[in-house]
Protein backbone atom coordinates (compact mmCIF):
# COMPACT_ATOMS: atom_id res chain seq x y z
CA UNK A 1 0.00 0.00 0.00
CA UNK A 2 1.52 3.11 -1.07
CA UNK A 3 0.00 7.08 -0.38
CA UNK A 4 2.04 10.12 -1.64
CA UNK A 5 1.04 13.44 -1.11
CA UNK A 6 3.61 15.67 -3.52
CA UNK A 7 3.92 19.04 -5.58
CA UNK A 8 5.37 17.45 -8.69
CA UNK A 9 3.55 15.94 -11.74
CA UNK A 10 3.69 12.13 -11.73
CA UNK A 11 3.97 9.24 -14.53
CA UNK A 12 0.32 7.24 -14.63
CA UNK A 13 1.85 4.93 -16.98
CA UNK A 14 5.14 4.08 -15.17
CA UNK A 15 3.29 4.36 -11.38
CA UNK A 16 1.06 1.33 -13.00
CA UNK A 17 4.08 -0.99 -14.21
CA UNK A 18 5.64 -0.26 -10.53
CA UNK A 19 2.48 -1.61 -9.03
CA UNK A 20 1.53 -4.62 -11.43
CA UNK A 21 5.37 -5.29 -11.48
CA UNK A 22 6.11 -9.31 -10.55
CA UNK A 23 2.66 -10.03 -9.98
CA UNK A 24 0.93 -12.79 -11.16
CA UNK A 25 -1.92 -13.19 -8.60
CA UNK A 26 -3.33 -10.31 -9.37
CA UNK A 27 -6.09 -10.69 -12.34
CA UNK A 28 -7.64 -7.09 -12.59
CA UNK A 29 -5.86 -3.56 -12.11
CA UNK A 30 -8.54 -0.67 -11.67
CA UNK A 31 -6.97 3.00 -11.86
CA UNK A 32 -8.75 6.57 -11.42
CA UNK A 33 -7.32 9.26 -12.58
CA UNK A 34 -8.69 12.73 -11.89
CA UNK A 35 -7.56 16.03 -14.12
CA UNK A 36 -8.02 19.08 -13.79
CA UNK A 37 -11.38 20.33 -15.84
CA UNK A 38 -11.56 23.87 -17.38
CA UNK A 39 -14.53 26.03 -16.88
CA UNK A 40 -17.69 25.82 -18.65
CA UNK A 41 -16.43 29.38 -19.87
CA UNK A 42 -13.07 28.29 -20.67
CA UNK A 43 -11.51 30.36 -18.58
CA UNK A 44 -9.73 28.51 -15.99
CA UNK A 45 -6.11 30.06 -15.84
CA UNK A 46 -5.24 27.40 -13.17
CA UNK A 47 -6.12 25.34 -10.14
CA UNK A 48 -4.51 25.70 -6.52
CA UNK A 49 -4.96 22.76 -3.87
CA UNK A 50 -4.37 23.60 -0.62
CA UNK A 51 -3.52 20.69 2.25
CA UNK A 52 -3.14 20.00 5.56
CA UNK A 53 0.60 18.40 5.48
CA UNK A 54 0.39 16.96 9.20
CA UNK A 55 -3.27 15.07 8.20
CA UNK A 56 -3.26 14.35 4.74
CA UNK A 57 -0.85 11.35 4.15
CA UNK A 58 -2.13 9.44 7.28
CA UNK A 59 -5.90 10.07 6.45
CA UNK A 60 -5.61 8.89 3.12
CA UNK A 61 -3.33 6.06 4.33
CA UNK A 62 -6.52 5.39 6.96
CA UNK A 63 -8.61 5.62 3.83
CA UNK A 64 -6.65 2.72 1.90
CA UNK A 65 -6.77 0.58 4.58
CA UNK A 66 -10.04 -0.12 4.86
CA UNK A 67 -10.57 -0.51 1.45
CA UNK A 68 -8.24 -3.49 1.55
CA UNK A 69 -9.68 -4.50 4.53
CA UNK A 70 -13.38 -4.23 2.62
CA UNK A 71 -12.51 -6.06 -0.42
CA UNK A 72 -10.63 -8.73 -1.73
CA UNK A 73 -7.41 -6.70 -3.10
CA UNK A 74 -4.03 -7.36 -3.30
CA UNK A 75 -3.14 -3.60 -3.20
CA UNK A 76 -4.20 -0.03 -3.45
CA UNK A 77 -2.11 3.25 -4.20
CA UNK A 78 -2.79 6.74 -4.20
CA UNK A 79 -1.29 9.64 -5.22
CA UNK A 80 -2.20 13.50 -4.73
CA UNK A 81 -0.67 16.33 -5.76
CA UNK A 82 -1.28 19.59 -4.26
CA UNK A 83 -0.27 23.50 -5.57
CA UNK A 84 -0.69 25.31 -8.67
CA UNK A 85 -1.75 22.62 -11.60
CA UNK A 86 -3.24 23.71 -15.39
CA UNK A 87 -6.28 22.63 -17.18
CA UNK A 88 -5.59 18.83 -18.04
CA UNK A 89 -3.02 17.99 -16.12
CA UNK A 90 -3.38 15.57 -13.38
CA UNK A 91 -4.52 15.65 -10.07
CA UNK A 92 -4.70 12.22 -8.32
CA UNK A 93 -4.40 8.75 -9.49
CA UNK A 94 -5.85 5.80 -7.09
CA UNK A 95 -4.91 2.33 -8.74
CA UNK A 96 -6.31 -1.23 -6.87
CA UNK A 97 -4.63 -4.61 -7.90
CA UNK A 98 -7.45 -7.68 -6.93
CA UNK A 99 -8.06 -11.15 -8.13
CA UNK A 100 -11.60 -10.05 -9.58
CA UNK A 101 -12.43 -7.28 -11.31
CA UNK A 102 -15.47 -6.74 -9.12
CA UNK A 103 -13.41 -5.93 -5.97
CA UNK A 104 -10.40 -3.41 -7.89
CA UNK A 105 -13.66 -1.83 -9.04
CA UNK A 106 -15.18 -1.58 -6.09
CA UNK A 107 -12.39 -0.53 -3.76
CA UNK A 108 -11.40 1.83 -6.68
CA UNK A 109 -14.90 3.96 -6.80
CA UNK A 110 -14.75 3.44 -2.78
CA UNK A 111 -10.97 5.37 -2.37
CA UNK A 112 -12.52 7.77 -4.50
CA UNK A 113 -15.58 8.64 -2.92
CA UNK A 114 -13.63 8.75 0.55
CA UNK A 115 -11.09 11.15 -1.01
CA UNK A 116 -13.06 13.56 -2.35
CA UNK A 117 -14.83 14.21 1.41
CA UNK A 118 -12.42 13.00 3.61
CA UNK A 119 -8.86 13.83 2.57
CA UNK A 120 -7.77 17.18 3.85
CA UNK A 121 -8.01 18.73 0.24
CA UNK A 122 -9.27 22.24 -1.12
CA UNK A 123 -9.74 23.43 -4.20
CA UNK A 124 -9.63 26.96 -5.74
CA UNK A 125 -9.96 27.90 -9.21
CA UNK A 126 -8.64 31.04 -10.65
CA UNK A 127 -10.37 32.31 -13.59
CA UNK A 128 -10.47 35.86 -15.59
CA UNK A 129 -13.37 36.59 -13.32
CA UNK A 130 -10.66 35.74 -10.18
CA UNK A 131 -10.22 32.89 -7.61
CA UNK A 132 -13.32 31.14 -5.98
CA UNK A 133 -13.02 27.62 -3.91
CA UNK A 134 -14.50 25.10 -4.95
CA UNK A 135 -17.79 24.30 -3.19
CA UNK A 136 -18.32 21.04 -1.54
CA UNK A 137 -21.25 18.87 -3.54
CA UNK A 138 -23.88 17.54 -1.93
CA UNK A 139 -23.78 14.43 -3.94
CA UNK A 140 -20.37 13.87 -2.92
CA UNK A 141 -21.84 13.69 0.42
CA UNK A 142 -23.99 11.39 -0.04
CA UNK A 143 -21.77 9.25 -2.11
CA UNK A 144 -20.40 7.93 1.07
CA UNK A 145 -23.91 6.34 2.28
CA UNK A 146 -23.61 3.09 -0.24
CA UNK A 147 -20.66 1.72 1.77
CA UNK B 1 -3.53 25.03 28.10
CA UNK B 2 -1.27 26.26 24.93
CA UNK B 3 -3.11 24.85 21.52
CA UNK B 4 -1.91 25.11 18.26
CA UNK B 5 -4.94 26.37 15.94
CA UNK B 6 -4.79 25.99 12.11
CA UNK B 7 -6.69 27.20 9.29
CA UNK B 8 -7.36 26.28 5.53
CA UNK B 9 -9.17 26.93 2.74
CA UNK B 10 -11.29 30.20 2.95
CA UNK B 11 -11.90 29.94 6.72
CA UNK B 12 -7.76 30.81 6.19
CA UNK B 13 -8.65 34.07 3.88
CA UNK B 14 -10.91 35.11 6.85
CA UNK B 15 -9.24 35.27 9.73
CA UNK B 16 -6.34 36.19 7.54
CA UNK B 17 -3.58 33.67 8.75
CA UNK B 18 -2.67 30.36 8.82
CA UNK B 19 -1.89 29.07 12.14
CA UNK B 20 -1.66 30.87 15.37
CA UNK B 21 -1.13 29.41 18.90
CA UNK B 22 -3.78 30.34 21.86
CA UNK B 23 -3.92 30.21 25.24
CA UNK B 24 -7.41 28.86 26.22
CA UNK B 25 -9.25 26.92 28.97
CA UNK B 26 -12.16 25.76 26.63
CA UNK B 27 -13.27 22.65 27.28
CA UNK B 28 -14.65 21.78 23.74
CA UNK B 29 -14.06 22.56 20.05
CA UNK B 30 -17.47 24.95 20.40
CA UNK B 31 -16.18 26.65 23.29
CA UNK B 32 -13.10 27.45 21.78
CA UNK B 33 -14.89 28.75 18.55
CA UNK B 34 -17.06 31.16 21.19
CA UNK B 35 -13.90 32.17 22.90
CA UNK B 36 -12.06 32.63 19.49
CA UNK B 37 -15.73 34.79 17.51
CA UNK B 38 -15.40 37.21 20.69
CA UNK B 39 -11.93 38.28 19.80
CA UNK B 40 -12.56 40.11 16.64
CA UNK B 41 -14.74 40.62 13.62
CA UNK B 42 -12.68 38.19 10.96
CA UNK B 43 -13.02 35.69 13.83
CA UNK B 44 -17.05 36.26 13.66
CA UNK B 45 -16.66 36.26 9.88
CA UNK B 46 -14.99 32.43 9.51
CA UNK B 47 -16.67 31.32 12.46
CA UNK B 48 -20.76 32.50 11.50
CA UNK B 49 -22.61 29.14 9.66
CA UNK B 50 -20.81 26.15 11.73
CA UNK B 51 -22.84 24.21 9.61
CA UNK B 52 -19.84 24.91 6.84
CA UNK B 53 -17.46 23.83 8.47
CA UNK B 54 -15.25 20.63 9.39
CA UNK B 55 -12.87 20.40 12.47
CA UNK B 56 -9.59 18.26 13.09
CA UNK B 57 -8.43 17.81 16.79
CA UNK B 58 -4.77 16.33 16.25
CA UNK B 59 -5.51 15.56 12.82
CA UNK B 60 -8.52 13.52 13.24
CA UNK B 61 -12.04 14.85 12.23
CA UNK B 62 -14.13 14.90 14.84
CA UNK B 63 -17.19 17.04 15.80
CA UNK B 64 -17.84 20.36 17.54
CA UNK B 65 -19.02 19.63 21.02
CA UNK B 66 -15.63 17.12 21.03
CA UNK B 67 -13.67 18.00 24.43
CA UNK B 68 -10.30 19.46 23.80
CA UNK B 69 -8.75 18.06 27.25
CA UNK B 70 -5.11 17.26 26.21
CA UNK B 71 -5.29 18.21 22.45
CA UNK B 72 -2.32 20.00 20.70
CA UNK B 73 -3.71 20.91 17.43
CA UNK B 74 -7.52 21.66 16.54
CA UNK B 75 -8.01 22.64 12.42
CA UNK B 76 -10.77 25.00 11.30
CA UNK B 77 -11.82 24.42 7.22
CA UNK B 78 -14.90 24.37 4.81
CA UNK B 79 -15.74 20.84 3.91
CA UNK B 80 -13.02 18.62 1.95
CA UNK B 81 -13.33 19.36 -2.10
CA UNK B 82 -9.57 16.38 -2.39
CA UNK B 83 -10.05 13.60 -5.56
CA UNK C 1 -13.53 5.54 -29.51
CA UNK C 2 -10.82 3.45 -30.24
CA UNK C 3 -11.10 -0.68 -30.80
CA UNK C 4 -8.03 -2.41 -31.43
CA UNK C 5 -7.54 -5.91 -31.34
CA UNK C 6 -4.17 -7.11 -31.96
CA UNK C 7 -1.49 -9.69 -30.55
CA UNK C 8 1.25 -7.72 -29.72
CA UNK C 9 1.69 -5.68 -26.27
CA UNK C 10 0.53 -2.31 -25.54
CA UNK C 11 2.25 0.05 -23.30
CA UNK C 12 -0.98 1.31 -20.85
CA UNK C 13 0.69 4.91 -20.02
CA UNK C 14 1.37 5.03 -23.47
CA UNK C 15 -2.39 4.73 -24.10
CA UNK C 16 -3.51 6.81 -21.39
CA UNK C 17 -1.64 9.91 -22.54
CA UNK C 18 -2.99 9.51 -25.83
CA UNK C 19 -6.01 8.91 -25.11
CA UNK C 20 -6.61 12.32 -22.67
CA UNK C 21 -3.75 14.48 -25.01
CA UNK C 22 -4.90 18.01 -24.90
CA UNK C 23 -8.54 17.53 -23.62
CA UNK C 24 -9.80 20.14 -21.00
CA UNK C 25 -13.11 18.94 -20.82
CA UNK C 26 -12.76 15.64 -18.81
CA UNK C 27 -12.15 15.83 -14.63
CA UNK C 28 -11.84 11.45 -14.67
CA UNK C 29 -10.47 9.10 -16.52
CA UNK C 30 -11.17 5.29 -15.73
CA UNK C 31 -8.86 2.46 -16.86
CA UNK C 32 -8.86 -1.41 -16.29
CA UNK C 33 -6.34 -3.59 -17.24
CA UNK C 34 -7.01 -7.56 -17.35
CA UNK C 35 -3.40 -9.41 -15.87
CA UNK C 36 -2.75 -12.97 -17.03
CA UNK C 37 -3.84 -14.55 -13.45
CA UNK C 38 -1.14 -17.69 -12.69
CA UNK C 39 -3.50 -20.78 -11.62
CA UNK C 40 -3.71 -21.76 -8.05
CA UNK C 41 -0.89 -24.33 -8.07
CA UNK C 42 1.21 -21.55 -9.48
CA UNK C 43 1.96 -23.50 -12.59
CA UNK C 44 0.62 -21.86 -15.67
CA UNK C 45 2.59 -21.90 -18.46
CA UNK C 46 0.81 -18.83 -20.61
CA UNK C 47 -2.57 -18.48 -21.74
CA UNK C 48 -3.79 -18.54 -25.42
CA UNK C 49 -7.06 -16.49 -26.55
CA UNK C 50 -8.89 -17.09 -29.69
CA UNK C 51 -11.15 -14.91 -31.11
CA UNK C 52 -13.21 -14.38 -33.93
CA UNK C 53 -11.66 -11.88 -36.42
CA UNK C 54 -14.26 -11.04 -38.25
CA UNK C 55 -16.96 -10.15 -35.04
CA UNK C 56 -14.30 -9.05 -32.42
CA UNK C 57 -13.94 -5.01 -33.55
CA UNK C 58 -17.67 -5.14 -34.60
CA UNK C 59 -18.93 -6.56 -31.39
CA UNK C 60 -16.76 -4.44 -29.39
CA UNK C 61 -17.20 -1.30 -31.32
CA UNK C 62 -21.29 -1.80 -30.46
CA UNK C 63 -20.44 -2.30 -26.99
CA UNK C 64 -18.37 0.87 -26.83
CA UNK C 65 -21.07 3.01 -29.20
CA UNK C 66 -23.70 1.41 -26.21
CA UNK C 67 -21.69 2.64 -22.98
CA UNK C 68 -21.36 6.49 -24.84
CA UNK C 69 -24.82 6.91 -25.68
CA UNK C 70 -26.08 5.86 -21.74
CA UNK C 71 -23.65 7.79 -20.11
CA UNK C 72 -22.03 11.14 -20.33
CA UNK C 73 -18.83 10.07 -21.88
CA UNK C 74 -16.69 11.58 -23.17
CA UNK C 75 -14.01 9.05 -25.21
CA UNK C 76 -13.95 5.15 -24.36
CA UNK C 77 -11.40 2.84 -25.84
CA UNK C 78 -10.67 -0.82 -25.87
CA UNK C 79 -7.92 -2.96 -26.51
CA UNK C 80 -7.89 -6.61 -25.98
CA UNK C 81 -4.98 -9.09 -27.35
CA UNK C 82 -5.13 -12.67 -28.69
CA UNK C 83 -2.83 -15.39 -28.91
CA UNK C 84 -0.10 -16.69 -26.64
CA UNK C 85 0.56 -14.14 -23.44
CA UNK C 86 2.77 -15.45 -20.25
CA UNK C 87 1.42 -15.32 -16.36
CA UNK C 88 1.80 -11.14 -15.65
CA UNK C 89 1.12 -10.26 -19.29
CA UNK C 90 -1.75 -7.50 -19.91
CA UNK C 91 -4.60 -8.91 -21.88
CA UNK C 92 -6.38 -6.16 -22.73
CA UNK C 93 -7.48 -2.71 -21.27
CA UNK C 94 -10.01 0.01 -21.09
CA UNK C 95 -10.26 3.11 -20.56
CA UNK C 96 -13.20 5.79 -19.75
CA UNK C 97 -12.97 9.75 -19.58
CA UNK C 98 -16.24 11.66 -18.58
CA UNK C 99 -16.75 15.34 -16.77
CA UNK C 100 -17.56 13.42 -13.60
CA UNK C 101 -16.26 10.13 -11.76
CA UNK C 102 -19.59 8.74 -11.27
CA UNK C 103 -19.96 7.97 -15.49
CA UNK C 104 -16.35 7.05 -16.18
CA UNK C 105 -16.67 4.23 -13.57
CA UNK C 106 -20.14 3.10 -14.52
CA UNK C 107 -19.10 2.91 -18.31
CA UNK C 108 -16.02 1.18 -17.41
CA UNK C 109 -17.65 -1.13 -15.75
CA UNK C 110 -20.58 -1.72 -18.31
CA UNK C 111 -17.79 -2.42 -20.65
CA UNK C 112 -16.06 -4.89 -18.95
CA UNK C 113 -19.16 -6.78 -18.05
CA UNK C 114 -20.24 -6.96 -21.61
CA UNK C 115 -16.38 -7.21 -22.81
CA UNK C 116 -16.26 -10.56 -20.27
CA UNK C 117 -19.65 -12.15 -22.02
CA UNK C 118 -20.39 -10.90 -25.59
CA UNK C 119 -17.01 -9.89 -27.04
CA UNK C 120 -15.85 -13.33 -29.12
CA UNK C 121 -12.76 -14.17 -27.06
CA UNK C 122 -11.96 -17.28 -25.65
CA UNK C 123 -9.24 -18.61 -22.93
CA UNK C 124 -7.71 -21.56 -22.58
CA UNK C 125 -4.64 -22.43 -19.87
CA UNK C 126 -2.10 -23.99 -20.17
CA UNK C 127 -0.46 -25.69 -17.36
CA UNK C 128 2.30 -28.57 -16.33
CA UNK C 129 -1.25 -30.76 -16.49
CA UNK C 130 -2.07 -30.09 -19.75
CA UNK C 131 -4.74 -27.50 -21.85
CA UNK C 132 -8.36 -26.59 -20.52
CA UNK C 133 -10.43 -24.15 -22.05
CA UNK C 134 -11.63 -21.13 -19.40
CA UNK C 135 -15.26 -22.21 -18.39
CA UNK C 136 -18.04 -19.04 -18.76
CA UNK C 137 -18.67 -17.79 -15.14
CA UNK C 138 -22.45 -17.51 -14.36
CA UNK C 139 -21.52 -14.75 -12.16
CA UNK C 140 -20.64 -13.31 -15.37
CA UNK C 141 -24.01 -13.54 -16.98
CA UNK C 142 -25.56 -12.49 -13.98
CA UNK C 143 -23.34 -9.20 -14.31
CA UNK C 144 -25.22 -8.20 -17.13
CA UNK C 145 -28.74 -7.90 -15.61
CA UNK C 146 -27.93 -4.80 -13.58
CA UNK C 147 -27.50 -2.76 -16.44
CA UNK D 1 -26.93 -22.69 -50.44
CA UNK D 2 -23.66 -22.18 -49.52
CA UNK D 3 -23.10 -21.74 -46.18
CA UNK D 4 -19.45 -20.76 -44.30
CA UNK D 5 -19.52 -22.32 -41.05
CA UNK D 6 -16.66 -21.52 -37.94
CA UNK D 7 -16.23 -23.19 -34.96
CA UNK D 8 -14.36 -21.95 -31.99
CA UNK D 9 -12.50 -23.02 -28.72
CA UNK D 10 -13.56 -26.47 -27.96
CA UNK D 11 -16.28 -26.43 -30.49
CA UNK D 12 -13.62 -26.28 -32.70
CA UNK D 13 -12.01 -28.91 -31.43
CA UNK D 14 -14.32 -31.39 -30.89
CA UNK D 15 -15.14 -30.94 -34.86
CA UNK D 16 -11.24 -31.01 -35.48
CA UNK D 17 -11.30 -27.67 -37.94
CA UNK D 18 -11.59 -24.35 -38.04
CA UNK D 19 -14.39 -23.40 -40.98
CA UNK D 20 -15.80 -25.46 -43.68
CA UNK D 21 -18.37 -24.67 -46.58
CA UNK D 22 -21.47 -26.64 -46.73
CA UNK D 23 -24.28 -26.95 -49.04
CA UNK D 24 -27.44 -27.09 -46.92
CA UNK D 25 -31.00 -26.34 -47.26
CA UNK D 26 -31.79 -25.70 -43.43
CA UNK D 27 -34.18 -23.40 -42.73
CA UNK D 28 -32.92 -22.26 -39.35
CA UNK D 29 -29.34 -22.69 -36.97
CA UNK D 30 -31.75 -25.86 -35.34
CA UNK D 31 -31.82 -27.52 -38.55
CA UNK D 32 -28.33 -27.04 -39.73
CA UNK D 33 -27.20 -28.40 -35.61
CA UNK D 34 -29.27 -31.25 -36.93
CA UNK D 35 -27.75 -31.79 -40.17
CA UNK D 36 -24.21 -31.55 -38.99
CA UNK D 37 -25.47 -33.91 -36.07
CA UNK D 38 -26.12 -36.66 -38.65
CA UNK D 39 -23.16 -36.44 -40.21
CA UNK D 40 -20.39 -37.85 -37.88
CA UNK D 41 -20.08 -39.05 -34.16
CA UNK D 42 -17.64 -35.69 -33.76
CA UNK D 43 -20.39 -33.18 -34.50
CA UNK D 44 -22.48 -35.51 -32.52
CA UNK D 45 -19.91 -35.09 -29.40
CA UNK D 46 -19.63 -31.21 -30.22
CA UNK D 47 -23.33 -30.51 -30.58
CA UNK D 48 -24.97 -32.67 -27.73
CA UNK D 49 -25.72 -29.98 -25.23
CA UNK D 50 -27.34 -26.53 -27.24
CA UNK D 51 -27.30 -24.92 -23.75
CA UNK D 52 -23.29 -24.75 -23.70
CA UNK D 53 -23.03 -23.09 -27.19
CA UNK D 54 -23.97 -20.14 -28.58
CA UNK D 55 -24.09 -19.22 -32.16
CA UNK D 56 -23.62 -16.07 -34.03
CA UNK D 57 -25.24 -15.43 -37.73
CA UNK D 58 -23.04 -13.35 -39.91
CA UNK D 59 -20.98 -12.18 -36.90
CA UNK D 60 -24.14 -11.39 -35.08
CA UNK D 61 -24.66 -12.85 -31.80
CA UNK D 62 -28.13 -15.23 -32.16
CA UNK D 63 -30.63 -17.84 -30.76
CA UNK D 64 -30.65 -21.33 -32.36
CA UNK D 65 -34.42 -20.95 -33.76
CA UNK D 66 -32.70 -17.81 -35.84
CA UNK D 67 -33.33 -18.44 -39.35
CA UNK D 68 -30.57 -19.02 -42.11
CA UNK D 69 -32.16 -17.42 -45.35
CA UNK D 70 -29.83 -15.05 -46.74
CA UNK D 71 -27.14 -16.40 -44.45
CA UNK D 72 -23.13 -16.57 -45.48
CA UNK D 73 -21.54 -17.83 -42.44
CA UNK D 74 -22.65 -19.37 -39.06
CA UNK D 75 -20.28 -19.32 -36.29
CA UNK D 76 -20.78 -22.00 -32.89
CA UNK D 77 -18.60 -21.27 -29.93
CA UNK D 78 -19.36 -21.53 -26.15
CA UNK D 79 -19.72 -19.05 -24.02
CA UNK D 80 -17.22 -16.14 -24.51
CA UNK D 81 -14.62 -15.77 -21.84
CA UNK D 82 -12.83 -12.49 -22.52
CA UNK D 83 -11.55 -9.30 -20.79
Amino acid sequence: MEVRVQAGPFDIGAEISRFTEGRTDMGAIVTFSGLVRDSAAGDLRHMEIEHYPAMTAPAIEKIAAEAVSRWSLGDAMVIHRHGRLAPGEQIMMVATAAPHRADAFAAAEFLMDYLKSRAPFWKKEVTAEGAAWVAAKDEDEAALTRW
Amino acid sequence: MSLDILYFAWVRERIGLPRETVQTQAATVSDLVAELTAREARYEAAFQDLSALRVAVDQELTEFDAPLAGAREVAFFPPMTGG
